[in-house]
């Protein structure tokens, strides 16, 4: 996949407590080819606080309207002048970025189990409907702090059943997304994950007792997003390698984590 | 125009947005005698108008370079550069030796002056002394275009590059990063694993721009200049400043295309001034 | 929290915005023994988050401040700090000896460090025989506190940072300003009368913060820290790094407010941390 | 005068291809007192490249509706981010800031001639409805390159007569503002001047050679604006005074112009 240098505009937005999700369109040309799992660069010069691109991972792309959908967690200066941007602002991305999560064959339908927590939700839609498509059976068990980080919930249940917990109970089961029964039912075949490091090292555990696959999305902080910079490196079985170009996305038996 | 070491990774990572013979040529990253897998993560932190790095020279050592690098980098139509770095002068004459016998490669950068690593070269880079055992020792074994790498981290560099120069340095370039450091006050913690690191983008230009002209002035061969450099308007003022050439570092992680738009703007800048060679601008500066 | 030299007046230009008594002190504007005029226009260029300035110690001299200024600075419900300058150790000698004379002045801060004037003090600061000469001599006359104001522009500022402390100095400040330049490339002329001037503002914070991370852990005397100071968040980087207390500087010109809403940030961080004595948090930092 | 720092929330904007008008409210507290020819500090958060606030002259004050306009041309990165501002940005202003100009007395009535050139005439508004106010009789002499130049004339008609020039002749009387007739007939009592400095400079000339009062309002690049960091200096009769602080008017005799 080709990565390119893109103008988008912001059509669309929808706020949240916490969250942000912009619709960016495509005037021009159709939005490059892009994978579930994969990244945008997004620049951001409405704020001097931001020097270097901001890595957002592809919450959905629809391929039809050439829409990118970023779900953005105000967090910073630099995605809170997101989340301020007014409709019809140019944004300049680079993307596709990064290894995506590794689909099942089409030929054998498995079970996927997709866990998200807080903003990690954001990449499992586009994920979700890849795997829907493909006649899979992809299950979102979604966690938050509150009831407030649990949001496209409509989108989600597109393409699947949806399981949620929440810290305060405000939604869901009480409890973190390991707290969930569903865990305690009949294995997936995959699990894919994103989210707060934590969660994922407990996701991340619960797969390797069980043996099951499992893949995460990481977030370590980069510059680049392509590889140059060496900043953004995990320590995996290989040695240090680029979360940006290796990752975001790595099977956990890559990584080095004490799990 | 030449695209900086440890920014450009080794040209490949850019090819999907730039023609590689649109260029100058690139200077490939730091390449050590032996392989390194550089500093603990975190090794990045945004600052106002620039970053902190701490990478720590990450590289597989010139063997690999010369074995599964080279044949691929030799084919590109542009001229390539290979930073070198090391511990020890016998290191940096190891390392120049081994990339003396690639043909396609017409100089090399010596960096003395990595912040990021214990021993890297900044401990050289310091003195005028330390710059001379190492410029010196690889002088005698390297017999192409041998470039210095500047600390701005010092007291006089126009000394420091004069010591250079006398050492036999064909030029020098210069600023490599500033030496700072990032806190996260909420945890108390140092941003980057190795407490310090290299400061570049934006927020260095004045002071590259001051270094670059204090050291045009001492030396007479040419000056490279980098530093915060990410329009033509940058890269005109280090010319005029006393350059007579500059490097693109940190610009290309936030526009990977921006060396090209840099050469463009070169050219345009000269149509729109009637300057006929871009030679001229090196030291014009009207004081 | 003090306001640093040369950003905040005499005070009385910030009066319509906070109240002084809100500070731990002011320092007023560079004093010499004799007016200056100081540099010719233009004095200062806007660069990526901070600013390049060669006012050049423009102030009517310690005689016209003795007469006219301290009358009013002494009524003022603050600490008032004066910075001394000069171009020979007589001249600082004799400056700090008629500011002794007045009462309500409890230190000055001795300023060996502007780069914008020839013979400004910056030759004292960059070796650690010109500090301790000046440092030295004023320490013989001048019996109260003496903070000493250190130059960025050195290799090893802590080197620096031990001579001022072994010739008396009371306590050191730092980080003065990065020797900068910058350029019109559509004129082809410095945009400052003086060519080089002195760089501040947030872009120098990680290269101040570093500093004070190695002159704290290099003396024993009370470390100040300066350099891009905004925030309480940037006061408390300071402070975890080693400095006993902080200025503001450049940042008072973007908000005339920002010294109390610092005072009162650090203030909330301490709460919110339950942090008793604020001088806790000085050297804090967990590595 | 006392200088505050405020927040102002922007309710009107036109654009013209040079410059821009914003009419900024104070929803909260009556603007502070201020006078012609004084200026006001702008934050503009929204660019990297503005680290320092932007001075930028008082166009006009509109009390009842607690209005201050600026006329801003956009010539860098902080005017034409100011010139993108959607409405209802939030502005940050100090003001009122610098020496004023300097008014006849409201007892004899004087005819005073307001002269500016390109964006210089952005202070001549305020000034001129002060006068007209008072009696005195403003006659307004304004210059640009073009037509595009002369802008809310409608404006200025209000308090005065207009005499206007264009260097390619689009408007007015082709050739610099020296070139009006105007200048040939009765002597004014005051020139107040504003504009690029050649302009002020021969204005300056044909004031002392006719022995005139006149003002003029320097623009000297400045950082604090409030006479603190002595960086926008001019070189005067009593020597280095700040020019946002003593300034930004000077009458011509103060100034060491070669004139």
């Amino acid at each position: 996949m080709t990565k390119r240098i893109i103008d988008l505009r912001l059509v669309e937005k929808r706020e949240w407590p916490q969250a942000v999700l912009l619709k960016l369109r495509s005037d021009v040309e159709p939005l490059p080819e892009a994978a579930p799992g994969q990244f945008v660069q997004v620049r951001v010069d409405q704020s001097p606080a931001t020097y270097l691109r901001r890595p957002i991972s592809i919450h959905f792309i629809d391929r039809e309207r050439r829409e990118l959908w970023l779900l953005v967690r105000k967090v910073g200066a630099g995605t809170r002048a997101m989340a301020d941007w007014p409709l019809q602002t140019r944004v300049n991305v680079v993307f596709p970025l990064g290894h995506p999560y590794t689909l099942p064959k089409a030929s054998k339908k498995e079970r996927c189990l997709l866990v998200g927590g807080g903003i990690g939700l954001a990449p499992l839609l586009y994920l979700g409907k890849m795997l829907h498509e493909q006649g899979h059976h992809p299950m979102f068990l979604l966690g938050g702090r509150s009831a407030d980080d649990l949001i496209q919930l409509n989108e989600f249940e597109q393409y699947g059943e949806l399981c949620l917990t929440t810290e305060d109970g405000s939604a869901g089961i009480k409890g973190l997304v390991t707290a969930h029964p569903v865990l305690q039912g009949p294995s997936p075949d995959r699990i894919y994950c994103c989210g707060p490091k934590p969660m994922m090292v407990a996701v991340a555990r619960y797969a390797r007792q069980k043996g099951l696959w499992c893949e995460v999305s990481l977030e370590n902080t980069m510059a680049c997003g392509i590889g140059a910079c060496l900043c953004c490196v995990e320590d995996t079985v290989e040695g240090h390698r680029c979360v940006c170009q290796e990752g975001p996305v790595f099977n956990i038996n890559q990584l080095k984590w004490q799990i | 125009m030449l695209t900086a070491s440890g920014t450009f990774g080794y040209g490949r990572e850019y090819t999907d947005f730039i023609d590689l013979s649109d260029l100058g040529g690139i200077i490939v990253k730091g390449t050590t005698l032996h392989p390194r897998e550089g500093n603990a993560y975190p090794r990045m932190a945004e600052t106002p108008s620039g970053m902190l790095n701490a990478v720590g020279l990450q590289n597989k050592g010139v063997d690999y370079f010369v074995e599964h690098i080279y044949p691929e980098v030799s084919q590109y139509d542009t001229r390539v550069l290979v930073n070198v770095s090391g511990s020890t002068v016998d290191d940096y004459v190891a390392c120049a030796e081994k990339i003396q016998a690639l043909d396609k490669i017409p100089a090399i950068e010596l960096n003395v002056s990595c912040p990021n690593v214990k021993q890297g070269g900044m401990a050289f880079g310091v003195s005028c002394e330390g710059i001379a055992s190492v410029v010196g020792a690889v002088r005698k074994v390297y017999h192409k275009h041998l470039m210095v790498k500047l600390s701005p981290n010092v007291t006089s560099i126009a000394d420091i590059a004069m010591a250079a120069e006398a050492a036999g340095a064909d030029s020098v370039s210069l600023i490599n990063t500033l030496l700072g450091m990032s806190i996260d006050a909420e945890k108390r913690r140092p941003r980057l694993s190795t407490v310090t690191g290299g400061l570049s983008g934006a927020c260095v230009k004045p002071v590259a721009l001051r270094m670059v002209w204090q050291v045009a002035k001492a030396v007479k061969i040419p000056v490279i200049g980098l530093g915060g450099i990410s329009s033509a308007t940058d890269a005109i003022e280090f010319l005029l400043a006393g350059a007579s050439a500059v490097q693109i570092g940190t610009a290309n992680f936030i526009d990977p295309a921006v060396s090209v738009k840099v050469v463009r703007g070169i050219e345009d800048y000269c149509e729109r001034h009637h300057i006929e060679a871009v030679s001229s601008l090196t030291g014009a500066l009207e004081i």
